[in-house]
């Protein structure tokens, strides 16, 4: 009988919070929208899967040996982590406090004292720490799109990158709006929590994942989700602001057929690319390099097998863990939280304010080419959401007049997009890291 | 709080000027490189699409099998 | 001369040791099985030649570095470990135990001391740790399984859950006969190592070796060998009791086919366990987490290209390392112990005695349906080994009726085992854990 | 000695229960899930295969290839 | 206006050394090489990109925690990183000294005290310590190499294999031109780098990064570069050699067609390799024992799946990062080096000096059986560089005599060169590791 | 620095000894294990290709959807 009731007290059924009922349904949605509305579906099943694990009671997946040891709380654990730790309270409460605000040497310390107690790191949390923590996850990630990316209607017309940069502007409006509701009182962001939110603007997942663990890792499950969802959404979000800044004429406007493109040249540009960021921001190297890295491999010619496993097999087996890894920041002590509501306003004015300043951009340079070249509608694929945002520009481009084919044109500002981003991850890193 | 409100403005400022200065210079750049490329080393006319032979350690078996047969058939015909 | 006796004295031939030579033979015995008769080849063709590999004398391939440290034994890097582990005696043997009962500080100390003289860890004792020491290979071969399983004949036919967990009365009574032959002093196992030599009875590879590396870490190698072995002896030992158990009328029953399964079940279904799961026993989460996972990927139809890799890339890598790291743990000083032979044997009976309860209980279901809806034959698939034990089912149903075939219905509770014994496992890490 | 077949026997009896109880439950809640689907959400009587396309960025070439060679082809023809 | 120094400050362009400017140049010519012409393109395009990586200036890409807190060398971190490393002096210099010198303990001391100080290794750092630092990627490598080569030539004829010790020649009388050039006084190479130095003349890629790293570390790029530089060379280096040595009549010599060799007999082949490595040379056992389990796997004919991706998915993600992993050991301050010059110049002389060993073999063995049946070109194959130096057997063959096809018979020596260089890597890490 | 000559030499002699004495037991170890299979393991003289089946946990979906169409055929042709 008294091994039913340990069984009981152990349960999940006896141990849950609200909280945690709470994030499973909302993982549940997020797994009916990945794969009922097919919403990036590749990391929001796992995203949401990954949730769910780790938001069961007393598993403690997403927790590391010493939050597990304090969550069990033995008294004579906690009295050995305090005095690790060097705090005279053995409240399992301050004793987390400590640990979260000691030094390395003294995680270390800790570690060891919760792992000679019995305690180990929870499944997701090793994977969030080599995947995540270590930044190789979305490194390699980037090293796959950059082997899947094909760069020629950029090169055909690289003008198109100042559309890329112009749709950056959403990044830093959000910075700007998140600092100015901490500023209100609101919410209570950080300048580097703010720059963390900034990049969902940047409409690019790894981008974004990158530098939310670099600079606020604690909002990193409420950004990525929110990067995720709304690249799935461009197609909501993007049409009607499209819409509103451009006129019948002009997004009518027919763009004359791009160049053809050389192997060479094809080869040259990741290593130019790779050149410039060497100069200019070496904090967007890593990130930057590895695309390149991919890029060249894609278009060298000579490591095929290479660049087909970048694209497949490795890209596939960082995914499954980026999002478990992910998923394992959605447990309700991290994620339930105003800051988070905050999180995801913001985002999807980081989405709108982005796709209006790459319009606007287009206009520009249309207006400065004699007002018949470009294409406004364009001006909205800089914000990244490859090829989501493309499509819109092609499906918009078609509405208005049936043979206006704008895919290939909006192809170049939607690339441009994510080396834009990709440098206001650089300077953001280099300013506020 | 006003600091972070500046704080924030800085970053905008210099995050757009930097994002434009680099995109700009890559537009240059870019450019430059595709002169380059067009006026010193132009595609060949016909480039017959051969599928590039790179095994990890060189193991060429289709190579290596074409000449075995090869080798087979001289010594069976003598 | 000297350099030619260096050599000589360094070698394999003049260090050997009888129970190196017995492994490696015992190696290739297991290679032999795997190579000729196919007997689990995946799994035994690494574990078998990393045995050999582990034997090798002098390269010390499955040791820490501190083990390697200890044997070379040389005078001052005794000293100096010894003085590390609070230990006064210099001895090589006492070093080895000091070293075994310390603490995750010591041990940390320990190695940074043998690193200093310039040993490091083995090649497969670095693959033990990394693969199964962290526990991430089996909880990869079961993400792998899990999109390998179609839940469809299960779904159809949920009773045959209870067949499930019928076939679970293998593992705990072999757990008792553990204890039992301890307790009449025959054999030397804690609670914890039989609980671990009960697991060879779920007929599940990644589970045996899961639990076995939890609560029985000593005993990984023989448990994982006679899982293993066991489950590829399945056609052998299965038919006999079956038969035993069942009339010829009983095994002629022909069972109605199954109904059709829809793809919003299928998706349902992983979700479900997960949460059963989270709520009765966080204990087995990992282990079906991961399985549900897989399967959620697999049936989801939204990201089949992870479905793939964690089929095919991703199973096939953990699996190589996972198959070698066990067979680190074939070194003679571990493996060649009478416990050996105690499991082994045991490791029989629990197949049989699971197989046994599986028909019988599927007899009693027949009885309370009337005595004519299942055939009993389907029972001994309970004890999972699939779908090995439900092939047994269908080629014994038409030994007795050649138009009776069973694979469908067999596969239901063949795939139920794989719950049943992962369940099993949950309840035996959170007692005796 | 006397105690670990003791702890032997109650973890076979805990054991054995909870394995049966859980998937007693599981049979129950698959059972109403089964109804649950068969009634709410019936799988559409036609479902033509459509291969999902999953891109993990989505560069999706072949709607794009598509989309090009119309647009080449227009832009032939004027 | 301070933000804009600030960002001018911390570019690539203000900080580039002379140095950098040299090692990206140099780097560039390799991926030039690498893609225009092939030369051996799957490890130096990664390695030349790699090599970039490392020389961004202000990125420390390539760099630890602890050197990327010295190079940035505020004064308290300084402070904090002599004290724990027991250094009066706080010049960075002395202190990456100090670092450099001080042991195991020391070093993880030091690493905690960089990582509070905000500083954690640099990307490529972590790939170089995960995928070479622990061997695993030259032995994986290694498994997969195993998984591609077909031993029948060689079973065929076993009598190849002199062949391919014979051409071991070239390692062995590099390390006396090494070790003379050091007497002499013209470079400063100890008896590990000249071992290392060495092994380039084995012909082999991944045999000379893990005799390297673990010999060398500190030359590792060098020899990585040489090694797989001369074996794309191959063609070149090897005819005027193979022509000196050998006359018109020898050259064309017609070879008997090669018996047919069973698949058991292919099966036995890497055990027996195994169990004579694992009685003779211990030291060798990790990467010839990771090479016949990747040979076993392919011969055996039932884990063909595993075989598959040893030699595809696996080996492919390996090569990526054993590329990227040793063009981070292309830093500036650790290539531009008179030892590396004098490495290249070693090199060609080890390839020459192994190629005119096996040719001079080959001669001797043919006298030795009558003169008239076997060609002396298959000797220079005896140095590896497969399947390169069988091509240019045949090549030379050709020319000779039209209708003598020397590819198979070279197919002997060349894979007996694999074991060769091998097992003189395991002498060498035997006697001076 | 003698010294390092002479190590040199002598691992240069050592090194080179080993390595054909080693692969020298190599060729004979593989002679006689040839001989050996020869005889005693000598290939069957018809050996028709079969592609094996090694699915990791064997869920050998070709064998079980044959049956499986067997038995739906069956069925249906009562
Ligand atoms: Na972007
Ligand atoms: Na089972
Ligand atoms: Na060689």
């Amino acid at each position: 009988m008294e091994k039913v009731l340990e069984l009981w007290h152990a349960s999940g059924l006896y141990n849950i919070t609200g909280g945690q009922v709470t994030m499973i349904l909302v993982c549940l949605v997020l797994l009916y929208l990945a794969i009922n509305k097919k919403f990036e579906p590749l990391l929001l099943v796992p995203i949401g899967f990954g949730g769910i694990l780790a938001n069961i009671p007393e598993a403690g997946l997403a927790f590391s040996a010493v939050e597990n040891a304090v969550h069990f709380a033995k008294p004579e654990v906690l009295q050995s982590l305090a005095s690790t730790l060097g705090t005279a309270s053995t409240e399992p409460y301050e004793v987390l406090t400590a640990y979260n605000e000691s030094n390395a040497s003294a995680h270390h310390a800790a570690s060891l004292v919760a792992a000679d107690a019995g305690y180990s790191n929870g499944m997701m949390y090793n994977f969030y720490s080599v995947v995540i923590g270590s930044m190789i996850g979305p490194l390699l990630i980037f090293m796959g799109v950059g082997a899947m990316t094909d760069f020629g209607p950029l090169l055909a017309n690289p003008k198109t990158l100042f559309l890329g940069a112009a749709a950056q502007f959403g990044i830093f409006a959000t910075v700007l709006g998140a600092v100015g509701l901490s500023a209100m009182g609101i919410m209570d962001f950080s300048i580097q929590d703010a720059a963390a939110i900034g990049i969902i603007g940047g409409a690019d997942g790894p981008t974004a994942i990158y530098v939310a663990s670099m600079l606020a890792p604690q909002l990193l499950g409420a950004i990525a989700v929110a990067a995720y969802s709304y690249m799935a959404l461009v197609p909501l979000i993007q049409p009607p602001i499209m819409r509103l800044l451009t006129t019948e004429a002009e997004r009518k406007i027919s763009m004359h057929q791009l160049r053809h493109v050389s192997k060479t040249e094809k080869i040259f540009f990741p290593i130019i690319l790779l050149i410039l960021v060497a100069m200019l921001l070496p904090d967007a190297a890593p990130l930057l390099g590895m695309f390149c890295f991919g890029n060249l491999m894609r278009e060298c010619g000579v490591v095929d097998r290479l660049s087909d496993t970048a694209q497949n097999a490795l890209i596939n087996i960082v995914t499954i863990f980026l999002g478990l890894s992910v998923g394992s920041k959605l447990s309700a002590d991290k994620f339930l939280d105003l800051n988070t509501l905050g999180i995801l306003l913001l985002g999807i004015v980081a989405f709108g304010i982005g796709t209006a300043a790459g319009v606007l951009m287009a206009k520009l340079m249309n207006k400065m080419q004699g007002g018949n070249s470009i294409n406004p509608l364009i001006g909205s694929a800089g914000v990244s959401a490859v090829p989501m945002a493309a499509r819109v520009s092609n499906k918009l481009g078609l509405e208005a007049n049936p043979q206006n084919f704008l895919l290939m044109h909006a192809m170049g500002p939607n690339v441009a997009g994510v080396i834009g981003s990709a440098v206001a991850a650089g300077v953001m890193i280099k300013f506020v890291g | 709080m006003e600091n972070l409100v500046s704080e924030g403005l800085s970053l905008m400022g210099f995050g757009m000027g930097f994002v434009f200065v680099f995109l700009t210079l890559l537009v240059f750049a870019t450019s430059l490189m595709s002169k380059f490329v067009t006026k010193f080393l132009p595609e060949p006319v016909v480039l017959p699409k051969v599928k590039p032979a790179t095994p990890v350690s060189g193991h060429n078996n289709d190579e290596l099998l074409a000449v075995l047969s090869a080798a087979v058939h001289h010594n069976r015909s003598k």
